[in-house]
């Protein structure tokens, strides 16, 4: 019991072994795996998946999920697109795809926390409607001529050094939103929110509010996606980032998060970000064609959901002996041990793990 | 004693207000969906008059075939409380591997052509039920799993190649064309296996037990009903008829690749929420969910007549999928607020004492 | 008074009879060489106070505990029951309160599920409905068997439980506290059903918080205490008061009683507060240092006023002054920034994360006052407060980081009461807070209330337990219907009379019928 | 605890046997070898098998290998990817077709920067991306002989409706502005363009799509379908509604192997495209001699292929571009010969 409690525990453990494990492996690959500029680059080319997962990590720890994440991203790319063209300075238009963004998550936010929809019907629908929006503004157009400056955060490095613009937002935003999860108030409540909303609530927790700001939030992140992804493409087009979804729910959910909410790091969340962005690289420098490497995420995502899957079915099955239940009241006054209070018993139940 | 046996306290009579109330809440679903049905079709008839013609009704009937068939079988899913992400991939990969079969054989074997698409379905369902039902992996990742699977496994088989009219038999792309009094093969098998499954969800104990499964899993669980065996039922049947499009896909396009069917699964997933079934299972009908589906195939036909730019119809899908489900949530907060409404009536004994009506 | 001559209770054989039956939990003996007989057409009352083993009885009989000891017949022959299928097979069918059913299907088929009437390989709906109109009209009940199941009340989703079972052919039915949840009309109307069911033969086993139907219902009754049966007795030889007296019996133990405390100023005022679908007209004052006791049956509308002073469900009328100002709480922080503390009943689903630690659980609510800038979490004062409180509360575990599902129910609620005192509440409202803990741990508790109280704060003790309320509340009102039907102070309470007014004692609502019962 | 970090320690250890057993540093030489990449816009689409047919020919004359690359659906972002590898890999040659046409650019020059040789084929990107451009027949030259053509069938006059693929496809938007501008000559001043839709490479929406066609426009008389697996679906959707074998004329561009039979019943009455086969040819060579410093790639400089399967000289225009040959019109004779 408690070594498979343990082994989730250290799920992030695990990944960072298979992390160095993909290294191990791009070096046997290719002699050009282990080079500053194809770190870089690999690394570079993750950045818009990567930020837009910060969010959906926090978004699924509350027991929610966003399937309409790339839609924002190719809405706020349209927007950028047009203000271009439109002849507004890429500073001007920056925080207008920032608000794009935002008021998108707050569609959703407000559905799913005030109008009580299930999550995943609303993002459903909000991912075809914001995808629509954007081809209705772009059409048929791929706006292109962003400033030099502007094209570096996508792709140039800073200095002379290896290291990529975007990864710097990425490392500032990670750090943020690790902090914000596991060292602050506001994280504490999504945790709370995730594993019991009624207790929540009953602890002053203002559930919607908060459910409502995380969708905000993940529309804003989807704008910093877009404008990374936008500068990276060097080009705003109405498909900008369609099935992004995937890629970062399976980088979440990977990253040891548990789909239903409640558990799971921002560690476990980065690191599963840069294994597959490593994986990816790694295989496409081996000369493996793309849609091996879909089979191959599609299999690591089945492997990691199995590995969660067998070790709820070990707690479940533990919790029929009165033991690790979750959200099930343990009836331990008729069941069990009547005289729980006593120090004995605890180091009885304490011994037995 | 206890009772003052003569009068029967309270009443629900179907014939009273309530009862009536009630039933025509709950068969607003599929009757509001024929209403916005003939609605679209009127609007779209007044403004281009030749949506009526019978070469386009047709054609649109055909358009709403493959997604309906795809559609039963995600209906039942749903209704037990699943998902399944992976239908696209399945359809393209049981239409890939039948038609490379047909390829060589310009004389047909047209049926050895149906077992093989079905049992390619099937099996890739399986796949989907063993996750799911067996290793317990919630349903929404395990199918996006799979979809990434099945598609990247397609696309390795087909190794680029497009398989096409001109190699395929003749007998074969027949099967798209052929009418039985005058309408489409295609549009009767549609016809046929909604009535089929509508009569199968509604007038087999393994149809009930999927609404019982998705309606309340542990009251299922008291009642003997099998969760595992459920929930691979769906899978395998989705799987399966997914199998059967694949097949029928390439006889009507005339061309098959390893990336057809792309976004099919939001498509039928809009349809089935659409049509009616509860996202949350153990409620809405299969004919709701082909309804849907027929709905999405004259909202698309109607965006081009109408000459509505054709960068709008994401705009309006999701527009419709957003309505629809509020709408349905109005309604259920609607049903229960009358129902607390009476409750309380009744509780403070104003209503309590109602006298049957006879039957 | 009812169906049979008393005399006909020594002549039917039992159907299904349990002989010295006794059950244990590790060391404790929750039932004590039990006897007891259910015999068709026959109600067999099950009477006795929180704790008493009433509901292990049940589950023995619904297949769900074996018993240690004794033996289980079955007309004659001995039986096991393992499992509910195995319950179903002997013809035993329990009644929950709150009935497993599917929401979303109708009533007929709720009735047939898994086992619907069949013609031609295809299920005749037609002729399932029917069928469950008549095994509904024979019970003289008349819902509309294709309504679906979500918009009944639970009255009627019990009747569908009970026909349901009638229609497995069960010839005996428990009803596990089926009137706890139902309205009083609804009430009378499940009596008509049990009437009409021991016409039909059916044995029943009916357990009830409410003496008057206790003893209106059952044609025999047995008492429990402790786990023993004190008495079985035909019900017409019983009356309310020796009946409570056999329940409370002459000596309960009290559990460290509370000490006396200077009780001040009035701290809550509430009135005429009405909400919930069926507070009306609630009223009370609540002064510092005393301990108010809300004593009522489950669903009399004792958690109701809490939850409306804690600001989770607003109130539709009435007024709340707080230190005589007006009080508008629209949500609990509103009802903490009043010094308002409620620990709730459901320990589990509205009380603690479980998956949490101690610490996390304990600083919930007062975590914004370890946060500095940015919101950060000050861990080193925050794992110093909750070590502190835990210590405080006795709370035994390996330390503040151990998950709180790891600890036994007593540890849980002295984490959830450290919980709720850390943001220093004036006013604390505790909603069952012994309920399902162990003695030694409920008389901590007790002790840490009684201190609470000494030192000035206003508490309000909710619970069903007679001698809890009354070794600690210095004033007892009593809920009923959502009401408050009487008052008690410490001097003048009398536990029968407490118990009576609690359990609708008083003009026979049972007789008079609908609408009667409110005061 | 301690048997967890035991299985992580055999995890890694067996991880790192893995890899040492699997050729860790092994042979890499193939910069040694010049080697081709070819970056298509997508692996399902037969056309590029005969781009790369072509190219290997070439191969086969004058040393080296050429070998395919790109995404299964169309995107530019797969592609930057791809070219990002290929340039770690510092393959010698890098030929590009690009999705789109900007976004490729910052890739191609990064992958120059790491030394490969970078040029566009099929398709061009932004000047600024490639040194040169190998041209398979002028744009103007494709759009114009698909309205010559197709006014010659449609007998000069009548409605004409466009099914294009992706709207944002560079390509086909330039074929499809040089067709609408070739029909706003004299010859043609009795034929409109009434509607222009998206098919999105989808056989099902471009079959959808002709068929509201022919409903909106019941007096159309021609389609211009210039995308290749729109092709067939929509000649299917001309069929299924009664309107093919030439009811509604049809013009398009596609590869034979899927599409020849619809020109062989009528329904296609234009069927055109250009010899993939030789592209891939002449682009091979190009990507050769410049990688081998033989040319330069400026304006002006040339090549000469003397013996090989298309002998003759090679000239890059001043605009930058290699053209190829022209557009090649398939017929029911001559289709036979153009097996991709």
């Amino acid at each position: 019991m408690k070594r498979v409690r343990e082994y989730v525990a250290r799920w992030e453990a695990l990944l960072l072994v298979f992390l160095i494990g993909t290294f191990v492996f791009g070096a046997g690959v290719s002699r050009y795996f282990w080079t500053a500029s194809n770190i870089s680059i690999a690394t570079a080319s993750f950045m818009p998946v990567a930020i837009v997962a910060l969010a959906m990590t926090l978004i699924i720890v509350t027991g929610e999920i966003d399937i309409s994440v790339g839609s924002i991203v190719g809405l706020c790319a349209a927007c950028l697109g047009v203000c271009l063209e439109r002849g507004l300075p890429i500073g001007a238009a920056m925080p207008l795809s920032l608000v794009v963004g935002a008021l998108a998550g707050l569609g959703n936010g407000v559905m799913v926390a005030y109008v009580g929809l299930p999550s995943l019907v609303v993002t459903i629908g909000t991912l075809a409607l914001y995808r629509g929006l954007a081809q209705i503004v772009l059409r048929e157009r791929g706006v292109s001529d962003f400033p030099e400056w502007y094209q570096n955060i996508g792709f140039g490095t800073i200095g002379g050094s290896p290291v990529p613009w975007s990864s710097l937002i990425f490392a500032v935003l990670a750090i943020g939103f690790a902090v914000f999860l596991h060292a602050t108030r506001g994280g504490r409540a999504l945790y709370a929110i995730g594993n019991n909303r009624e207790a929540a609530r009953f602890s002053g927790i203002a559930v919607k509010r908060g459910l409502l700001g995380l969708f905000v939030t993940s529309g804003v992140m989807c704008s910093v996606a877009a404008i990374v992804l936008t500068a990276y493409l060097a080009s705003a087009r109405s498909d900008t980032a369609s099935g992004l979804e995937l890629q970062v729910i399976t980088a979440v959910v990977l990253g040891g998060v548990d789909i239903f909410g409640g558990s799971g790091t921002m560690v476990g969340v980065v690191i599963a970000l840069f294994v597959l962005a490593f994986v990816q690289n790694s295989l496409g420098l081996a000369g493996v064609t793309p849609e091996a490497q879909q089979i191959a995420t599609g299999g690591v995502l089945i492997a990691t959901l199995s590995v969660f899957g067998a070790a709820r079915f070990v707690r479940a099955h533990g919790a029929a002996r009165g033991r690790f239940r979750r959200r099930r009241p343990r009836a331990l006054a008729t069941g069990g041990r009547p005289s729980g209070g006593g120090e004995e018993s605890v180091k009885a139940h304490a011994g037995r793990e | 004693m206890i009772t003052s046996s003569e009068t029967p306290t309270r009443s629900r009579q179907s014939g009273g207000a309530w009862g009536g109330f009630a039933d025509r809440i709950l068969r607003v679903r599929e009757l509001g969906l024929v209403v916005v049905l003939l609605l679209i079709c009127t609007i779209v008839t007044a403004r281009a008059p030749r949506f009526l013609d019978g070469p386009n009704l047709e054609q649109v009937a055909l358009s709403a075939t493959l997604v309906c068939i795809v559609a039963l079988g995600q209906a039942l899913v749903i209704i037990a409380r699943q998902i399944d992400l992976s239908v696209g991939a399945i359809v393209a990969m049981s239409a890939f591997v039948t038609a490379s079969w047909l390829e060589g054989r310009p004389d047909g074997g047209i049926l050895t052509a149906f077992l093989i698409g079905c049992g390619v379905g099937a099996a890739l369902g399986t796949g989907n039920a063993l996750l799911v039902a067996v290793a317990r992996i919630p349903a929404v990742v395990a199918t996006l799993g799979t979809l990434a699977i099945y598609r990247g496994a397609a696309i390795v088989i087909a190794r680029g190649r497009q398989i096409s009219a001109t190699v395929l038999p003749e007998s074969y792309q027949e099967v798209a064309q052929l009418h039985i009094a005058g309408v489409p093969l295609l549009v009767w098998l549609a016809l046929l296996l909604t009535l089929f499954f509508s009569w199968m969800a509604r007038y087999t104990r393994l149809g009930r037990n999927l609404y019982a499964l998705g309606s309340s899993p542990q009251s299922a669980r008291v009642a003997g009903i099998s969760e595992t065996r459920g929930i691979a039922f769906v899978f395998i049947l989705s799987g399966l008829l997914c199998g059967f499009v694949g097949v029928l896909w390439g006889a009507r396009f005339g061309t098959v690749d390893a990336v057809i069917a792309r976004g099919l699964n939001l498509e039928v997933i809009s349809a089935v929420v659409v049509g009616g079934v509860s996202i949350f299972g153990g409620s809405g009908s299969v004919y709701g969910a082909a309804l849907g589906a027929v709905i999405f195939a004259v909202l698309q036909n109607g965006v081009q007549l109408l000459r509505i730019n054709q960068f709008w119809l994401d705009a309006v899908v999701g527009m419709a999928i957003l309505g629809t489900v509020v709408f349905y949530m109005l309604l259920a907060r609607r049903v229960e607020r009358a129902e607390r409404e009476w409750r309380r009536l009744a509780t403070l004994g104003r209503t309590g004492l109602r006298v049957a009506a006879d039957r | 008074m009812s169906g049979f001559p008393i005399e006909a209770m020594s002549s039917v054989a039992p159907i299904v009879e349990l002989r010295g039956i006794t059950k244990r939990f590790g060391p404790v003996e929750v039932l004590t060489d039990i006897d007891l007989s259910l015999r068709s057409g026959r109600v067999h009352s099950l009477a006795g106070e929180n704790g008493a083993g009433k509901s292990t009885i049940v589950k023995i009989l619904g297949g769900v505990h074996r018993p240690d000891d004794g033996l289980i017949f079955k007309e004659g022959e001995e039986i096991t029951i393992h499992g509910a299928a195995e319950a179903q097979r002997h013809g035993i069918a329990v009644i929950h309160q709150h009935p497993a059913l599917f929401p979303d299907l109708s009533v007929a088929e709720n009735i047939f599920v898994g086992r619907q009437p069949r013609r031609l390989g295809r299920i005749d709906w037609v002729a399932m409905r029917r069928e469950a109109r008549e095994l509904l009209s024979g019970l003289r009940v008349d819902v509309d068997v294709r309504l679906p199941v979500k918009m009944l009340g639970i009255a009627e989703r019990q009747t569908v439980e009970i026909v349901k079972a009638l229609s497995l052919r069960a010839r005996v039915l428990v009803m596990d506290e089926p009137t706890s949840a139902i309205s009083r009309e609804e009430a009378v109307r499940l009596f008509e059903i049990v009437e009409t069911l021991k016409q039909q033969g059916v044995a029943i086993l009916f357990i009830s918080h409410f003496i008057d139907e206790i003893l209106r219902l059952g044609d025999d009754v047995t008492i429990l205490r402790s786990g023993r049966r004190v008495v079985t007795s035909s019900a017409a030889e019983l009356t309310l008061e020796s009946t409570v007296r056999h329940m409370v019996g002459r000596t309960p133990e009290a559990l460290f009683p509370k000490e006396a405390a200077a009780i001040g100023e009035p701290v809550v005022e509430v009135r005429g507060l009405a909400g919930c679908g069926f507070v009306e007209d609630v009223s009370f004052t609540l002064r510092a240092g005393e301990i108010v006791g809300f004593f009522g049956l489950v669903g009399a509308g004792r958690s109701e006023v809490a939850q409306m002073l804690f600001g989770i469900e607003p109130p539709d009328r009435g007024e709340v002054r707080v230190d005589g100002g007006r009080a508008r709480i629209r949500s609990p922080r509103d009802a903490m920034r009043l010094g308002i503390s409620l620990l709730p009943e459901d320990r589990h689903q509205q009380g603690l994360v479980l998956e949490f630690p101690i610490r996390a659980n304990a600083t919930l609510p007062i975590l914004r006052r370890f946060t500095r800038w940015l919101g950060l979490v000050d861990r080193t004062r925050e794992a110093e407060i909750a070590g502190d409180y835990a210590k405080r509360m006795r709370v035994v575990a390996t330390g503040i980081e151990q998950l709180v599902n790891a600890l036994s129910g007593g540890n849980q609620q002295k984490v959830l009461l450290a919980k709720w005192l850390m943001p220093s509440p004036r006013i604390l409202i505790l909603d069952q807070p012994t309920r399902g803990i162990d003695v030694g741990a409920k008389a901590e508790i007790h002790r840490i209330i009684s201190q609470l109280a000494g030192q000035g704060m206003a508490i309000v003790l909710i619970s069903d337990d007679v001698p809890d309320v009354t070794a600690m509340a210095d004033r007892i009102l009593v809920f009923r219907s959502g009401r408050i039907v009487a008052e008690f102070s410490r001097a003048t309470v009398d536990r029968g009379s407490m118990v009576l007014a609690a359990s609708h004692a008083g003009p026979d609502p049972v007789a008079a019928g609908p609408g009667a019962g409110r005061p | 605890m301690g048997r967890n970090v035991r299985v992580l320690v055999v995890l890694a250890a067996s991880i790192a046997a893995a890899m040492l057993a699997s050729d860790f540093g092994g042979s890499h030489g193939a910069a040694a070898d010049f080697e081709l990449a070819m970056v298509i816009k997508e692996t399902t689409n037969p056309y590029y098998n005969a781009t790369l047919a072509g190219a290997k020919i070439a191969a086969e004359e004058i040393g080296g290998t050429a070998k395919n690359y790109g995404p299964t659906q169309s995107s530019a972002q797969a592609q930057i990817e791809i070219i990002n590898n290929l340039a770690e890999r510092r393959v010698a040659a890098i030929a590009v077709a690009p999705s789109d046409p900007n976004a490729v650019v910052p890739a191609m020059k990064r992958a120059q920067k790491l030394g490969s040789k970078v040029i566009t084929f099929d398709a061009d990107s932004a000047p600024a991306g490639r040194p040169f451009f190998v041209n398979q027949a002028t744009t103007e030259s494709v759009g114009k002989f698909g309205a010559g053509k197709l006014a010659e069938v449609m007998s000069y006059k009548g409605k004409v409706a466009i099914v294009s693929a992706q709207p944002t496809a560079a390509n086909q938007n330039a074929w499809i502005a040089a067709f609408r501008e070739e029909l706003k000559k004299p010859p043609y001043t009795s034929m409109q363009v009434v509607d222009e839709v998206y098919g999105y490479d989808n056989e099902q929406k471009a079959f959808d799509l002709t068929v509201a066609l022919t409903t909106k426009y019941p007096d159309l008389a021609g389609i211009y379908a210039p995308t290749c697996p729109g092709l067939p679906a929509v000649a299917r959707a001309l069929e299924s509604v009664n309107k093919g074998k030439g009811a509604v004329k049809l013009a398009g561009m596609c590869v034979p192997s899927i599409t020849a039979k619809y020109m062989l019943d009528g329904t296609i009455s234009v069927f055109y495209l250009w010899d993939p086969v030789k592209l891939g040819y002449i682009t091979y060579y190009a990507a050769k001699y410049f990688a081998d410093g033989k040319i330069q790639g400026k304006p002006g400089d040339s090549f000469t292929i003397k013996e090989g399967k298309w002998p003759g000289t090679y000239k890059v225009l001043p605009n930058g571009e290699i053209v190829t040959g022209g557009p090649l019109q398939y017929t029911p004779a001559n289709y036979k010969q153009h097996e991709y």
